[in-house]
């Protein structure tokens, strides 16, 4: 008896826990909205389950424990009993798999005009790098990488040269326009993770990997890296900087493109020459 | 092992179907060489070399492994468990080729 | 409870058969059963002290030494968690451990969790015990090999514990052991840590493989007379299904971990593409991590099942034992069993949604993901329906029987949002994910195998475990294990990614303080409520009152030994020969409330079974 | 081998029979043995290790952008002025498939209680596997003198050296057992041990000449495994 009421407890502890927690989603800043209505259809059918089944069993604890005098039924098998369920399950399956697919297809198809960004990680940081007006990146090589060219662009590659380099860990983005993540390791898989975006992927060294969203909030928000990469996992921190159009114009502005970065390395080459023959 | 003491009831097959088998297996690696050596190219060369790969599995599989004779639950139980294997084999192809397009797209041709 | 207890039914084994080899004589056509196929197995007695408890090949004797040595490793990897969560409920009492420490202790407890303590326990421990006690046979088929399956074994364990000794300390790369981080610089223990690591789950699958051939073999071909199948208890039916995966799932961790070792060792490039470390690029080139990702999971998924179709199986036959009702739909017990086991090799990439694998894989791997909870969606009915109209004894056994169907159903339903593939996108990497697994693959076993201590000890020792001792263990463990997972998934709803060693500076996560705090008491308390098990055991050993013959009055047939706890050789002079399935409980007509499988369907003509 | 007898079960052909089997109590491989029963799992359990290596091959040389060197020209060898392109392997195959046709004999003349032949014809197929041991160890070192190393080549994409040591070697490595099983059951045989059903040195089980089939069973697997990887690795 004891053990029903405890029971029973446990189940009607959880319900209350899920009201009335204070710990839930963060507001969501991107389109995913799709995401969270697909996990709370899954918490109303699962949840459901959960709670009926767990009911039941109480029930069956209280209804029927042992008694001296009654004996159990005698039932090996009742098929259409059998059936029903397995019909009702798998029908409560497909309700649940069929929204997860179609937000999928959109999750892997990018929109058009969704604007390219390389997501560059390494342990333990990011960078970024946006295409300039041709609107492409530029291909790229790992062993190209050196101070002088820290995304390892190919100097060979015509659409790498006015690539827009962004050589910190916050990047700024245009609210309402939708972005593709291109991620990219130099070293181990890591993942370019921002709760409020909903979306995740991989960045794996020797491929790209791609995800996209839109934002829809101006705000500041966290980059967390979502993937183990060693011991600096848990400091690989980022920042996006979601602004308005005329906000984020002005920061573009600022950036510096692949091409001016090569002009000043080589002025400072230039100077350096210049003082040695001094 | 208890099963040893059971009275004898294991028939052999003739000699000759071992030498049969034996004589087609070196045929068909001659034939499997042969692709080889005459440098069939494309999806000719590929047919060519699975046919042959199959068939001589099969035929050491089938006949010197006794398959053939077994009963079917015992050829079941081990043929089944092969659909994962393809399964595995599919989806890889799947993927390296998905891996191939990535690197190509990013590390060589750009765009 | 004890009345439950009161006079003992003694069965022989032999009861029911007259006449050895059947045919003819006196014995009714009704219980004919064909004659032995094979002669009796020819066993090796040992003698010395090391042939009979040391190199011992009784499969009885195999077991519980595989259940100690699994539950040694267990304990460690239970004092492991315990200094994670020191680290992550109070970092400032954590503060010797380092960031290197933490993801060791990480990747150790998983690792050991999983693969040392619960498949060995598992296969190892119950399933050397009960396969040849439960289908009737007098051992292992191949007790020499099977002792060798052991040592192969306490040999691995070995090996990993050496890599908490070499320099660099235990691999620290996550139970999944992802490359390139695994054995490269900036993980700790990626020079000896990850090649022990490697070398012992090589050596843990190879010792596996005589094992797991022996149960295969035993169940398939060492049956007794009149044993199907299909009346076969759902524990060997678990335990056997589970092991056929282990033979195919394993070979792809082995291979995985030989070309991990191989890159280490000689520097090939199977899963290292070109890298750039600290300024400088590596003699790496080509490979592929996403490869090892498919390997390991290709081994990683059914394993999840190795280690729970057991408990299905297990957890199927203590509910039915204690609420005195047969299983509900048998045959859809055992074809869900199948069909979970075969659909396991066809959905390993849902842990892989986001790991940049083809994106397009994710429909196929969402849709059989989700079948599979078809199948288990009707075990659990089953089991529901079971103790429904059922006469429950509320032992302790019922009651793990009772906290597993809490938890696994929670863990069961957490795993539809992971599986189906775009709910999985916001939760993967993050502790809705810890705290699904640990619902579903670490506490619900876990009950299973606490129930089936309770259940078997006193037919392995002859005397009952202390029902009073054994609520409270219940208890503290139900309450606490669930007040430590169910909140941890809303941690994962937050956005808290796993595995990270401090979380406390970003905004959104502070307020989980509170929370983790409250976790890691619940754990420490769990984790000790482990200890009222051990010295439960040690008491009733000592003080325990005596069980004797089948005391729970069950049907199956390793409480029809002619001795207990059963010896060498278990069934004494002759096999025992089965008329019926395992659980003819409460029939209708019958004077007791089971009937046994060994009872000829002559002795109990006059009741309406329906099933035999 | 037509079906075995037993007392009391009616042998079914086809699926039915295989339901029957199944479904039947004591065995579900009806007069199988046990060791050749657990021989035929332990090798379905390798068929998984070696697909999972060529499986792990196929996605490595698929996803590499770098030329895959020519296996043709690579395993060629140079005889009497002519470049012979895998003359090497054709040797060593037919050299494999013959130590198989030999064992399949040996298993024949065994459960006809032959003991010399079957003795002579294991030996044969031992030394035959022995042949090809030393032929890979020649193909070896062949190649290593060609610069051709685990972790680089020579000839194109890195990787090809190290699928080509990590399988060949797996694989070689399962032919070096084999024809140590196949020394000490040639000399078994001889001793007639299994003609007077001599306990195991290990196992203490009684012996019998269906323990010629079972090595039987895992030679021919060898040589199975062989015909992948000749039409994979030195073919494609």
């Amino acid at each position: 008896m004891h053990a029903g009421i405890i029971f029973f407890l446990v189940i009607l502890g959880s319900v209350l826990f899920h009201i009335f927690t204070p710990w839930y989603w963060t507001d969501i800043a991107s389109n995913w909205g799709s995401m969270d209505d697909t996990i709370t259809l899954t918490f109303w059918i699962g949840g459901g389950v959960f709670v009926a089944v767990c009911l039941f069993m109480v029930y069956c604890v209280f209804k029927f424990s042992y008694k001296e005098e009654r004996k159990a039924e005698y039932k090996p098998e009742d098929k259409k009993l059998e059936r029903i369920l397995t019909w009702a399950t798998t029908l409560g399956v497909a309700a649940l798999l069929a929204p997860g697919l179609v937000v999928w297809n959109q999750y892997v198809n990018v929109p058009k005009n969704a604007l390219e960004i390389d997501v560059m990680a390494w342990q333990w940081g990011w960078q970024y790098r946006l295409p300039g007006e041709d609107g492409k990146l530029g291909t790229t090589k790992i062993v190209n990488i050196n101070d002088n060219n820290p995304f390892g662009i190919i100097l060979e590659d015509p659409y790498g040269k006015d690539d827009i380099m962004i050589q910190s860990d916050v990047i700024n983005l245009k609210n309402n326009r939708p972005v593709k993540i291109l991620l990219r390791s130099v070293d181990v898989l890591h993942n370019w993770y921002v709760p409020q975006f909903r979306a995740k992927m991989d960045a794996v060294p020797g491929v790209v990997t791609y995800y996209w969203f839109e934002p829809n909030k101006v705000g500041e928000y966290e980059v967390l890296c979502a993937e183990y990469c060693g011991v600096g996992h848990y400091a690989m921190r980022g920042g996006v900087k979601v602004q308005s159009e005329q906000d984020y114009e002005i920061w573009l502005q600022e950036q510096e493109t692949f091409s001016e970065l090569i002009a000043k390395q080589k002025k400072i080459e230039l100077n350096e020459t210049k003082l040695a023959k001094k | 092992m208890a099963e040893a003491d059971k009275k004898e009831q294991t028939t052999t097959h003739k000699i000759g179907i071992y030498l049969w088998i034996w004589g087609l297996l070196f045929v068909l690696s001659f034939f499997s060489y042969m692709v080889d050596w005459y440098q069939f190219q494309g999806m000719l060369r590929w047919s060519l070399i699975l046919i042959f790969m199959f068939l001589k599995a099969g035929l050491i599989m089938a006949f010197f492994m006794h398959l053939f004779w077994e009963r079917y639950a015992l050829v079941n139980v081990l043929l089944w468990p092969m659909t994962a294997i393809a399964c595995f084999i599919f989806l890889m192809v799947a993927e390296f080729k998905y891996t191939l397009f990535t690197r190509l797209l990013y590390f060589f041709v750009g765009g | 409870m004890t009345e439950d207890f009161k006079d003992n039914k003694v069965i022989h084994a032999q009861s029911s058969e007259t006449i050895p080899g059947g045919a003819g004589g006196s014995v009714p056509d009704l219980d004919y059963v064909r004659p032995a196929e094979v002669s009796d197995q020819d066993l090796y007695h040992g003698h010395s002290f090391i042939t009979k408890w040391v190199f011992c090949q009784d499969a009885k004797v195999i077991g519980i030494q595989y259940f100690c040595l699994a539950t040694f490793t267990g304990i460690i990897g239970l004092i492991l968690s315990w200094l994670m969560r020191l680290q992550l409920g109070f970092p400032e009492a954590a503060g010797f451990m380092t960031a290197e420490h933490y993801y060791q202790f990480v990747t150790m407890h998983g690792m050991i969790m999983v693969v040392y303590f619960l498949t060995a326990l598992f296969l190892g421990g119950f399933g050397n015990y009960l396969i040849p006690l439960m289908v009737g046979a007098r051992d292992m088929v191949f007790p020499y090999l099977n002792m060798v399956s052991f040592w192969s074994f306490f040999v691995a364990v070995l090996v990993l514990l050496a890599s908490f000794f070499v320099p660099g300390g235990p691999t620290g790369s996550g139970w999944t052991l992802y490359p390139p981080q695994a054995i490269l610089e900036g993980t700790p223990g990626s020079g000896m840590g990850i090649i022990l690591m490697c070398v012992s789950l090589i050596l843990f699958v190879a010792g596996f493989t005589m094992g797991g051939l022996n149960y295969l073999i035993t169940v398939l071909q060492a049956r007794t007379r009149g044993m199907t199948l299909m009346r076969m208890p759902l524990t060997v039916w678990g335990i056997f299904t589970a092991t056929v995966l282990a033979m195919l799932a394993f070979p792809a961790l082995l291979v995985g971990s030989l070309m991990m070792m191989l890159d280490k060792l000689l520097g090939t490039s199977f899963f290292m593409p070109t890298i750039l470390k600290a300024g400088e690029v590596l003699e790496y080139g080509g490979g592929s991590p996403i490869l090892f990702q498919h390997l390991f999971w290709f081994f990683g998924h059914p394993e999840v099942y190795i280690v729970a179709l057991p408990a299905f199986g297990i957890i199927s036959d203590l509910i039915s034992v204690h609420s005195r009702k047969n299983i509900f739909g048998y045959r859809m017990m055992v074809w869900a069993i199948v069909g979970i086991g075969a659909l396991s090799f066809f959905v390993w990439a849902h842990h892989m949604y986001v790991s940049g694998m083809n994106p397009w894989f994710g429909f196929f791997f969402a849709t059989t993901t989700l079948i599979i909870a078809v199948p288990t969606a009707m075990k659990v009915y089953n089991w529901i329906l079971t103790l429904w109209r059922g006469n429950i004894r509320m032992n302790t056994v019922m009651l793990w029987c009772l906290g597993f169907i809490v938890t696994f159903v929670n863990g069961g339903i957490t795993g539809i949002f992971l599986g189906n593939v775009s709910v999985d996108v916001p939760l993967s990497d993050t502790y809705f994910v810890i705290a699904h697994f640990h619902m579903v693959m670490g506490i619900a076993p876990l009950m299973v195998i606490m129930g089936a201590v309770y259940h078997w000890f006193p037919l392995v020792t002859g005397k009952f475990l202390s029902e009073k001792l054994g609520k409270w263990h219940f208890w503290t463990t139900f309450l606490g294990a669930y007040s430590i997972y169910f909140p941890m998934h809303y941690l994962g709803f937050i956005g808290v990614p796993r595995r990270y060693f401090e979380m406390y500076d970003s905004p959104y996560m502070t307020s989980a303080v509170g929370m983790n705090e409250f976790i890691s008491l619940a754990a420490f308390l769990v984790g000790a409520a482990q200890f009222i098990l051990i010295f439960n055991i040690i008491k009733s050993l000592k003080t325990g009152k005596v069980a004797g013959k089948n005391p729970w009055q069950a049907n199956s047939l390793e409480w029809l030994t002619p001795t207990v706890p059963p010896e060498h050789g278990n069934w004494g002079d002759r096999l025992p020969v089965v008329h019926r399935w395992a659980y003819d409980y409460s029939v209708p007509g019958a004077k007791e409330d089971f009937i046994t499988q060994t009872t000829a369907p002559s002795e109990v003509a006059d009741t309406k079974v329906e099933k035999t | 081998m037509s079906d075995p007898k037993i007392e009391g079960y009616e042998f079914k052909p086809g699926f039915g029979g295989m339901a029957a089997d199944t479904a039947s109590d004591q065995t579900m491989f009806k007069g199988v043995h046990w060791g050749k029963a657990m021989m035929w799992i332990f090798l379905l359990s390798d068929t998984f290790i070696f697909s999972c290596f060529l499986i792990s091959y196929m996605k490595g040389r698929g996803s590499t952008p770098v030329e895959w060197p020519n296996a043709s020209e690579v395993f060629g060898l140079h005889v009497f002025g002519v470049d012979v392109p895998l003359l090497l392997i054709a040797i060593m195959t037919f050299v494999l498939i013959t130590s198989s046709g030999t064992m399949a004999l040996a298993v024949k003349y065994g459960y006809e209680k032959n003991r010399k032949m079957c003795g002579w014809l294991i030996l044969a197929t031992a030394i035959g596997g022995l042949t090809f041991v030393g032929m890979q160890a020649f193909e070896w070192s062949k190649l290593i003198h060609e610069g051709v190393r685990p972790w680089e080549n020579p000839f194109g994409a890195a990787q090809f050296g190290s699928f080509f040591f990590m399988i060949t070697g797996f694989h070689g490595t399962h032919v070096s057992i084999g024809v140590i099983f196949l020394f000490i059951y040639a000399y078994k045989t001889f001793a007639g041990h299994y003609d007077e059903r001599k306990r195991g040195w290990f196992t203490s089980m009684k012996g019998d000449y269906v323990e010629i089939e079972i090595l039987g069973l895992y030679w021919h697997f060898v040589d199975l495994v062989w015909v992948f990887i000749f039409a994979f690795f030195y073919l494609w």
